[in-house]
């Protein structure tokens, strides 16, 4: 009787990953770009003056963080808008590298996409007005799997290239600062 | 009843067929010796097919007609065994031979056709490389001179009466190059060099199509063969390496600004300006194709607005974003585009 | 001099030390002028002056350029600086965003600055420049950027461009002329440089000039090598792309080519030609000929009359695999095809890597024992060529790859070489790779740093190690030995760890990905914990 | 110590039965002194108390726990039937939907994606979920009929097997329904399945609904074949087998051996997604082909198991309806057997375009032309057996001749596109559409149309609508040959598989127009036959034993059979013993009734071997397909599941295993 009760309490669960996956799958129809810009976004070390508090997630976050199609046009993008040639597979080279836990200009979804947007002054190229703001955001969800940030349910373990990093799907979450974490 | 002339009306269509058919994107195109082969080969097997058809058929009436005769008594009825027929055991070993004999000419007939296309492999004059892509085509025409080899895409020109290689590599998953006018398909497969010759009969326009399911718009990535004389095909071949054209008038001046240094050029190519990408079709002389996006749109001013205002919705899924340009940088993107002949 | 032998080595002190403030990757040689020693750091470029006459070398001035910050997002490996030269009460270097400067060498004023290269390309200056004869030469880097690579000679009083000669494209860009005859049948044509390539491509097909330019006086010809065909997957650029990776021979006044020897046409591995060549007089059959011996990337010794540019030998002096070797009858490299990269497919196990059996750093030549010591690697990589996407100001590389120890699981090698006999002397195995260049004293002494920072001094007649010394940093860079104001020699070098290969630790880089740094962090996993970054000059020398 | 005894088989109601429940506890007193015969059926135990008995021991338990536990193979295979025809008409409503958006040119009703999940969920649907199942179905509830035994071997494992099926299926389209359906294509070609062009977990959810149905199909090819090879009745050799026994036998040998090959293939997919593995990674030496080696090294046996039952059914009606035994019985065994053989030999032909050494195709080619030889001499001894005999037109014949009309025109479309220079055209077309529907339908639906209609009185005791069934076969029939037959024109004219759109212009309306009306008339026909299925379930005829004037001996029992099939085991002398032993049916008796017993027999001869005691119902095959189900399905989200979830798997398999507690030692049965 136990086992059969345990039997039903993983099919619950089971179901429950299925019903969470859902949104992970959504491909989002792009037909009309989503409008506003991607933020200026601010580094979580940064000094709020008056408030203290960093400036609440962009709510169109949700829409790439851990989409699977979204982070997928990310890597897409990552290897033919040459990120990789700087950052490589996250290990770094001209580019800092982005598998681990340190983020110069933060860490959150939408301060990589600024970051992307605006460029940085130590040889971050600034791709406004070059990528679209859709592709921006999908390059930042990307971008965020190399640190293992998203749901491993949300990205591809390898792609069809030479064997790199440890893939993705097993790549440890790499401890995200208290102000991330605060936010997410 | 009307089963038995089934496979008669297939041939008289599949005769008609290769007169009043399209031709554009059909096996009855017949534009090359590899088609005409394939075709020959398709009667020769239909014939066949169909007299087999005709026995079996004849057969099975014969035996529904037969049932009303009120002959020996069956098995159930009278409990006694039923002595088999005599003509059966004959007719069996018979039918048995027919059918062998039948798959051995097929059989032989495929076997000489083939050998026959794959050798024409051997007599190949001009090599080219095609490149698949979600979803689109990327064509390169190699010369041994190579500052004389050509890039293009979508659009694949064909001198007549040559033996053309073509050789066939993919850059993301399977997909199967197939122009049915021309000849069969050959897959192109990431990591495999596969390749096949086609020798053009008929000068025309004629269209291609992935024929191997490659993901979200796998229905929209068709090319354009134009099948052309070799001097037509040398004066192509001549123009399509001059660079783009610098724009005459101040809109596409201004096309051409904003072409060059913002999206467009981190994909595409424009032989001549500083936009040198190689992850979207080759644009340089994009205006002198027939069609947008690998065969999505026939080529139109009208059609070159809805493309670049809003490729999302034309081929849902494509890698062309939708930019969300303002009426003014669309009006001078397009008349630049025009400008590429 | 002399001073320092085999035999007193070991009893070899630090005189004094002096930080740079940087820790990028040092690879230039310090410059000692007049009692005075000018050092050149690494991005952001400052120029120290140290007073070698007082106690503790105490700065004179220093000279902060101030180059563009953006630059450092275009220097492929590292943002190192190969060196500044002297002349005529000038101090003459480059900076990563692509200036020439002149200096006063005296008080450390700007004399003249001139802008060369456009970051906004990729283009990049890392090279020491070479002032021959009134004319300051100097090339650019971005090799790995889609750059068009050049020479340019600038008048040295006013930094006037005098004349610029691009190594890909049509020949009045390249500056071939009448005088141009090179020794072999594949390099004679018209524009070469343009009908080498697809359509387009020589405008963004590398062949820079990254390495050491060599002048010789009584010729009054300039050598010097051309770096790699951009992009490295070489599917995307079929033909001999000329003039990329290759040795050119220009006329210092005009900038006219008067020979070119192409190592590897259609260079399959990043094996840039931009490695020395050092001027010798050799005896070759039964006289005595003027020469350039070259140790390559690609890992073949070559000895070229520096006259005509005919190769007379070309022996690998290490393991090479990926090279059957060279065709002395047509000069033509031979590749082994079972090592031909193709797009969408790992090659493995290419030897040598593209860091070449040596990289850019020289080696010595021993006039006295004739031979030449080099410090080399043994790395051998796995090469995945993808399409390369063109966009200027990112990088043009179109290939995966990771390098890795090779046969004997020693990842450098210090070879002594003898050019005439075509074989090694003796050899040191190091664990990791050479990335420092040698020095060769009169007295018998070879200096070489490693780049867990251990300085050696070596014996050169058989390479038995005479003195080390453990640096703050790894060495990358060119030891010098001087005569001090004082009459005595001094060996100085400057430790900080970085370039192409020690940029797992200058740049701070993570060494999970196998492809980081171009594919070097995977053949220095282990540096991080070896060494630090630092930028620490070190000078010693033997007690009074 | 048995002794057979003669006598007539008369069967008497289980109401009659239950009446007697008390002599029959009297029996048992009386009995008990009589320790050696006890509780073994014979002369002394005979007529209503033995079944009532047997009954007793046989039935399985009320309620919900009872219906889970079962291992009735009735019961299992009618739930298989009703699970494969509820996915038939799921996969049919996306057939329909797909038949809409090609009605006209350049639609835009279904979008790209969805079109494509549309065609994914179709194809893997009919064959995994469909086709395989039923056959299996079908042959799990009739074959221990046909046999003349009591029940199947490894019971549990046939239960087990259901629920796998179930749960993969379930998966499926839960998923689907859920949003995230595969969208692959039922083949599942990698790169494209891969991590990199397949994000997210739809294609995994593909690949583990193929374990799933793997593992049941293989299971209940296990059970069917231990089935036909020992538990047939006493005197029915191999050579009086009936013919659609040699089919199931033929198929699930077929089963075991090709199964594993996409089960295989499918795990190295999921490795590769899940763990970034390169088994088909071209960069890294992997192989996008030989996904496609091992894929079709299953997927074109996969046909033949579809096919070969079909023509199992198609013997079974030609013979019953023909009112004659099929002609040349051997030549229609070694036919089964041959193309089981060249089943494996063929796979290559589905790659002709990719490459391959060329001369090597023609050995392919070769192989796939000589498979029509044997298809070709069995539709000969089904026609010939018709020439001779004095056919009966009922709605199964009917769907003979269909099969016939229909199916040569897709093996004669098959010949044609076994030609590597044919095929490298009509490949992936809607020529191909045409062809494997013309097979598909026309040689395994129409035929299970019709045998469903033709077993359906020994399933549930009624007989379906003649008037009903007769509208909807010839609705099907024609239906079909108007949505499919155009397709061969549009594939000639240029259209490719799987796309979601044509443009304007190609000459393609036409056909697809008529196509998609063909679609929705087929759909109408399915529609009503699982109308009259429903409604003859209710106000049907209440079905003799042998409505039809079987030759086999599932009709020896009643409609529908009792739990234990027979109440005295069938000793046969031939290969139609309902025909030749009318009236009179030998048996073999002494099996006991007090506890489940079957009888197994020698392999080829079918002698008396061995009494069996058969497996209790139990829970514990349901909570290892579940157990195992988690496994699977986790391990779509993580390896760690392959370690952790075998706990739970090990639990309930040993649990399922623990030896049965025998009352007492059974003794060898000798004759």
């Amino acid at each position: 009787m136990s086992s059969r009760f345990r039997a039903n309490l993983t099919i619950i669960a089971a179901a429950g990953l299925v019903l969470s996956a859902c949104d992970r799958e959504e491909r989002h129809s792009r037909s009309k770009p989503i409008g506003e810009t991607v933020p200026a976004g601010q580094s979580p070390d940064t000094i709020y003056p008056g408030s203290g508090t960093p400036p609440p997630l962009d709510a169109r976050a949700k829409l790439y963080d851990n989409n699977a199609p979204a982070i997928a046009e990310g890597q897409r993008l990552y290897m033919q808008m040459n990120c990789v040639g700087c950052h490589f597979h996250g290990g770094g080279g001209m580019g800092p590298p982005l598998m681990d836990d340190e983020w110069r200009y933060g860490g959150r979804i939408d301060q990589i996409a600024a970051t992307i947007a605006e460029g940085r002054p130590n040889g971050m190229p600034a791709w406004r007005g070059k990528l679209t703001d859709d592709q921006i955001w999908q390059l930042a969800a990307y971008v965020r799997t190399l640190s293992g940030q998203p749901s491993k349910d949300a990205v591809a373990s390898r792609s069809e290239e030479m064997s790199n990093t440890t893939p993705q799907t097993l790549t440890p979450r790499e401890p995200t600062k208290t102000s991330d974490t605060a936010e997410q | 009843m009307r089963r038995r002339v089934r496979p008669g009306i297939a041939l008289v269509t599949l005769v008609l067929g290769g007169c009043s058919i399209q031709n554009y994107q059909s096996i009855y195109g017949n534009a090359a010796a590899e088609a005409q082969q394939f075709n020959a080969l398709f009667i020769i097997f239909l014939v066949i097919c169909a007299i087999m058809y005709v026995l079996v058929i004849g057969f099975l009436i014969a035996g529904i007609v037969r049932r009303s005769r009120a002959e020996p008594a069956n098995v159930v009825e009278d409990g006694r065994h039923h002595e088999t027929n005599p003509l059966l055991r004959p007719g069996l070993i018979g039918w048995g031979a027919l059918i062998g004999t039948g798959l051995v000419a097929l059989a032989i007939a495929s076997f000489f056709a083939d050998r026959s296309m794959a050798n024409a492999a051997a007599h190949e004059k001009l090599a080219i490389d095609i490149t698949a892509n979600q979803w689109w085509w990327d064509v390169t025409y190699n010369s041994a001179d190579v500052s004389k080899s050509l890039r293009t895409a979508n659009e694949l020109h064909l001198p007549v009466g040559v033996p053309v290689r073509i050789r066939l590599h993919s850059n993301d998953v399977i997909h199967s190059f197939w122009v049915p006018s021309l000849a069969g398909k050959q897959d192109l497969i990431p990591g495999r060099d596969n390749d096949i010759t086609i020798m053009p009969t008929k000068v025309g326009i004629y269209r291609g199509q992935c024929a191997e399911f490659c993901g979200t718009q796998h229905a929209k990535m068709a090319l354009v063969v134009n099948v052309d004389s070799y001097g037509d095909f040398i004066k192509w071949w001549r123009h399509q390496l001059q660079d783009a054209p610098t724009p005459t008038t101040p809109l596409a001046m201004s096309g051409y600004q904003y072409v060059t240094t913002h999206q467009c050029s981190l994909c595409h190519n424009i032989a001549g300006t500083p936009a040198s990408a190689t992850v979207g079709p080759d644009l340089t002389h994009l205006a002198s194709r027939r069609s947008i996006a690998a065969g999505a749109l026939p080529m139109s001013k009208g059609n070159l607005y809805g493309w670049v205002e809003d490729p999302q919705s034309i081929k849902p899924g494509a890698k062309m974003p939708t930019i969300g340009l303002e009426p003014k940088e669309l009006h001078a993107v397009v008349a630049y585009l025009e400008t590429l002949k | 001099m002399r001073q320092i032998t085999p035999n007193n080595v070991s009893k070899l002190g630090l005189a004094f030390t002096f930080s740079t403030a940087t820790t990028h990757g040092y690879e230039a040689p310090p410059l000692v002028v007049a009692g005075t020693m000018y050092l050149i750091t690494p991005f952001p470029n400052y120029l120290y002056a140290l007073d070698l006459t007082k106690p503790g070398a105490p700065t004179k001035w220093t000279f902060k350029p101030k180059p563009l910050a953006a630059s450092q997002g275009v220097a492929c490996c590292d943002t190192v600086n190969r060196g500044a030269v002297y002349s005529k009460g000038k101090i003459i270097f480059n900076t990563l965003d692509g200036q020439t400067i002149a200096v006063d060498a005296k008080s450390g004023q700007q004399v003249w600055r001139t802008r060369l290269g456009n970051i906004q390309k990729g283009e990049t200056i890392t090279m020491a420049p070479l002032v021959a004869n009134g004319k300051v030469l100097v090339g650019n880097s971005g090799g790995e950027m889609g750059v068009r690579g050049w020479i340019a000679a600038l008048d040295e009083g006013s930094g006037k461009v005098a004349w610029k000669a691009f190594n890909t494209g049509p020949d009045k860009d390249v500056l071939i002329g009448p005088r141009f005859k090179p020794a072999y049948g594949s390099d004679r044509g018209k524009d070469l440089g343009v009908k080498t390539w697809p359509p387009n491509a020589w405008k963004i097909g590398g062949g820079n000039v990254w390495g050491w330019i060599s002048y010789d006086p009584a010729l009054n010809l300039i050598y010097y090598g051309t770096g790699n065909p951009g992009p490295w997957n070489p599917d995307q650029r079929p033909g001999d792309n000329k003039w990329t990776t290759g040795v050119f021979a220009r006329d210092l006044n005009t900038g006219q080519a008067v020979w070119f020897y192409q190592s590897t046409p259609h260079d399959l591995f990043d094996h840039d030609d931009i490695n020395e060549n050092i001027l010798a007089d050799i005896p070759w059959g039964n006289s005595r000929r003027p020469v350039l011996l070259r140790p390559g990337r690609d890992g073949f010794f070559y000895v070229i009359d520096r006259r005509s540019g005919q190769v007379l030998s070309a022996t690998p002096y290490g393991y090479v695999n990926a090279y059957r070797g060279v065709d002395l009858k047509t000069g033509r490299m031979v590749p082994n095809p079972d090592k031909d990269p193709k797009q969408g497919r790992v090659t493995r196990n290419i030897c040598p890597a593209a860091p070449g059996l040596k990289d850019w750093n020289p080696a010595a030549f021993s006039p006295i024992t004739g031979i030449v010591y080099i410090p080399h690697n043994n790395l051998c990589m796995d090469f995945g060529a993808m399409e390369a996407n063109y966009i200027a100001g990112t990088p043009y590389v179109g290939a995966d790859v990771k390098f890795y120890a090779g046969p004997g699981g020693n990842r450098g090698v210090f070879t002594a070489w003898d050019p005439l006999k075509r074989r090694a002397i003796w050899e040191i195995k190091e664990d990791l790779p050479l990335w420092s260049p040698a020095l060769a004293t009169a007295g018998g002494v070879i200096f070489y740093g490693t780049m867990d920072g251990w300085f050696k001094a070596v014996d050169a007649r058989n390479g038995h190690l005479l003195w080390k010394f453990k640096a703050g940093s790894g060495i990358i860079g060119q030891p010098i030995s001087y005569r001090g104001p004082d009459g005595r020699q001094y060996i100085a070098v400057v430790a900080g760890v970085g370039g192409w290969s020690g940029a797992v630790v200058s740049l701070k880089l993570d060494t999970r990905d196998p492809t980081a740094a171009l594919g070097f962090a995977n053949a220095t996993k282990d540096l991080p914990q070896k060494t630090t970054a630092g930028g620490m000059l070190y000078v010693f020398t033997l007690p009074r | 110590m048995t002794d057979a005894v003669r006598r007539s088989n008369a069967l008497k109601s289980r109401r009659a039965a239950e009446a007697e429940r008390r002599d029959i506890e009297e029996d048992d007193k009386r009995l008990a002194a009589e320790r050696k015969k006890i509780a073994r059926d014979g002369p002394k135990l005979t007529g209503a108390k033995l079944e009532a008995r047997l009954l007793r021991t046989w039935q399985r338990p009320p309620g919900i726990i009872g219906w889970l536990a079962t291992v009735d193979h009735k019961e299992i295979g009618r739930r298989y039937i009703i699970t494969a025809l509820s996915f038939l008409a799921l996969a049919g409503v996306l057939a329909l939907l797909m038949r809409t958006q090609l009605a006209r040119p350049d639609n835009n009703m279904i979008g790209a994606s969805r079109y494509n999940e549309l065609f994914t969920m179709h194809g893997s649907t009919m064959m995994f979920l469909f086709a395989v199942p039923v056959m299996e179905g079908v042959g799990v509830f009739i074959i221990p009929l046909m046999l003349g035994t009591r029940s199947t071997a490894f019971p549990r494992l046939n239960a087990f097997s259901y629920f796998m099926y179930l749960f993969g299926g379930l998966l499926l389209w839960g998923a689907f329904a859920l949003n995230i359906g595969p969208d692959i294509g039922w083949f599942a070609y990698t790169p494209l399945s891969g991590p990199q062009f397949s994000p997210g977990k739809r294609a995994d959810i593909w690949a583990q609904m193929i374990t799933f149905t793997e593992v049941a199909a293989i299971s209940a090819a296990i059970v069917i074949v231990a089935t036909i090879l020992k538990a047939r009745a006493p005197g029915m050799t191999l050579a009086r087998m009936p013919l659609f026994a040699w089919t199931m036998l033929v198929v699930g040998i077929m089963v075991m051996l090709a199964m594993p090959a996409v089960a295989l293939a499918s795990s190295m997919l999921i490795s590769d997604r899940l763990v970034g593995t390169h088994f088909y990674n071209a960069y890294e030496h992997g192989d996008a082909l030989l996904w496609q080696h091992l894929f079709w090294f299953f997927g074109h046996p996969e046909v033949y198991i579809i096919f070969l039952p079909a023509t199992g059914f198609m013997s079974t009606m030609v013979e019953t309806f023909s009112r004659r035994p099929i002609f040349a019985y051997p030549i229609v065994v070694l036919a089964l057997i041959s193309t089981g053989i060249l089943a494996f030999g063929l796979w290559v032909h589905h790659m002709f375009a990719t490459g391959l050494p060329r001369v090597g195709y023609s050995f392919y080619t070769a192989a796939s032309m000589t498979v029509a030889i044997p298809t070709g001499l069995q539709i000969f001894c089904w026609l010939a057996t018709m020439w001779d005999g004095r056919p009966r037109f009922q709605v199964p014949m009917l769907y003979v001749v269909a099969f016939i009309v229909t199916f040569v025109i897709g093996g004669l479309s098959g010949v044609i596109i076994a030609s590597v220079p044919l095929d490298l055209q009509l490949h992936d077309t809607y020529f191909i559409v045409a062809h494997f529907h013309y097979v598909l339908i026309g040689g395994a639906v129409f035929p299970l149309l019709g045998v469903l209609t033709f077993w359906y009185p020994k399933m549930t005791g009624r007989m379906m609508d003649e008037a009903l069934g007769k509208i909807s076969f010839w609705m099907v029939f024609l239906g079909f040959q108007l949505a499919f037959f155009p397709m061969h024109f549009s594939g000639l004219l240029g259209m490719p598989r799987r796309v979601y759109t044509y443009p304007a212009g190609l000459g393609l309306e036409l056909p697809n127009l008529l196509s998609s009306i063909g679609a929705f008339v087929v759909g109408a026909a399915v529609l009503l036959f699982v109308i009259n299925g429903i409604k003859s379930l209710y106000i049907g005829a209440l079905a003799p034993d042998d409505p039809w004037g079987g030759s086999t001996l599932e009709w020896a029992t009643s409609s529908p059979p009792p739990p234990y099939n027979f109440a005295h085991v069938p000793v046969v002398e031939s290969k139609t013993p309902m025909w030749d032993q009318q009236g009179e049916m030998p048996v073999i008796t002494g099996l006991r009734v007090d506890e489940k017993e079957t009888l197994l027999t020698t392999v080829v001869a079918a002698a008396p071997d061995l009494r069996e005691p058969v497996p209790e119902p139990s829970l514990w095959p349901f909570i290892a397909a579940i157990a195992i189900g988690v496994v699977f399905i986790t391990s779509i989200f993580s390896p760690w599941s392959l370690t952790i979830g075998l706990v739970p798997c090990a639990i309930a398999l040993t649990a399922w295993f623990w030896p049965k507690e025998i009352k007492r030692n059974p003794e060898p049965v000798i004759t």
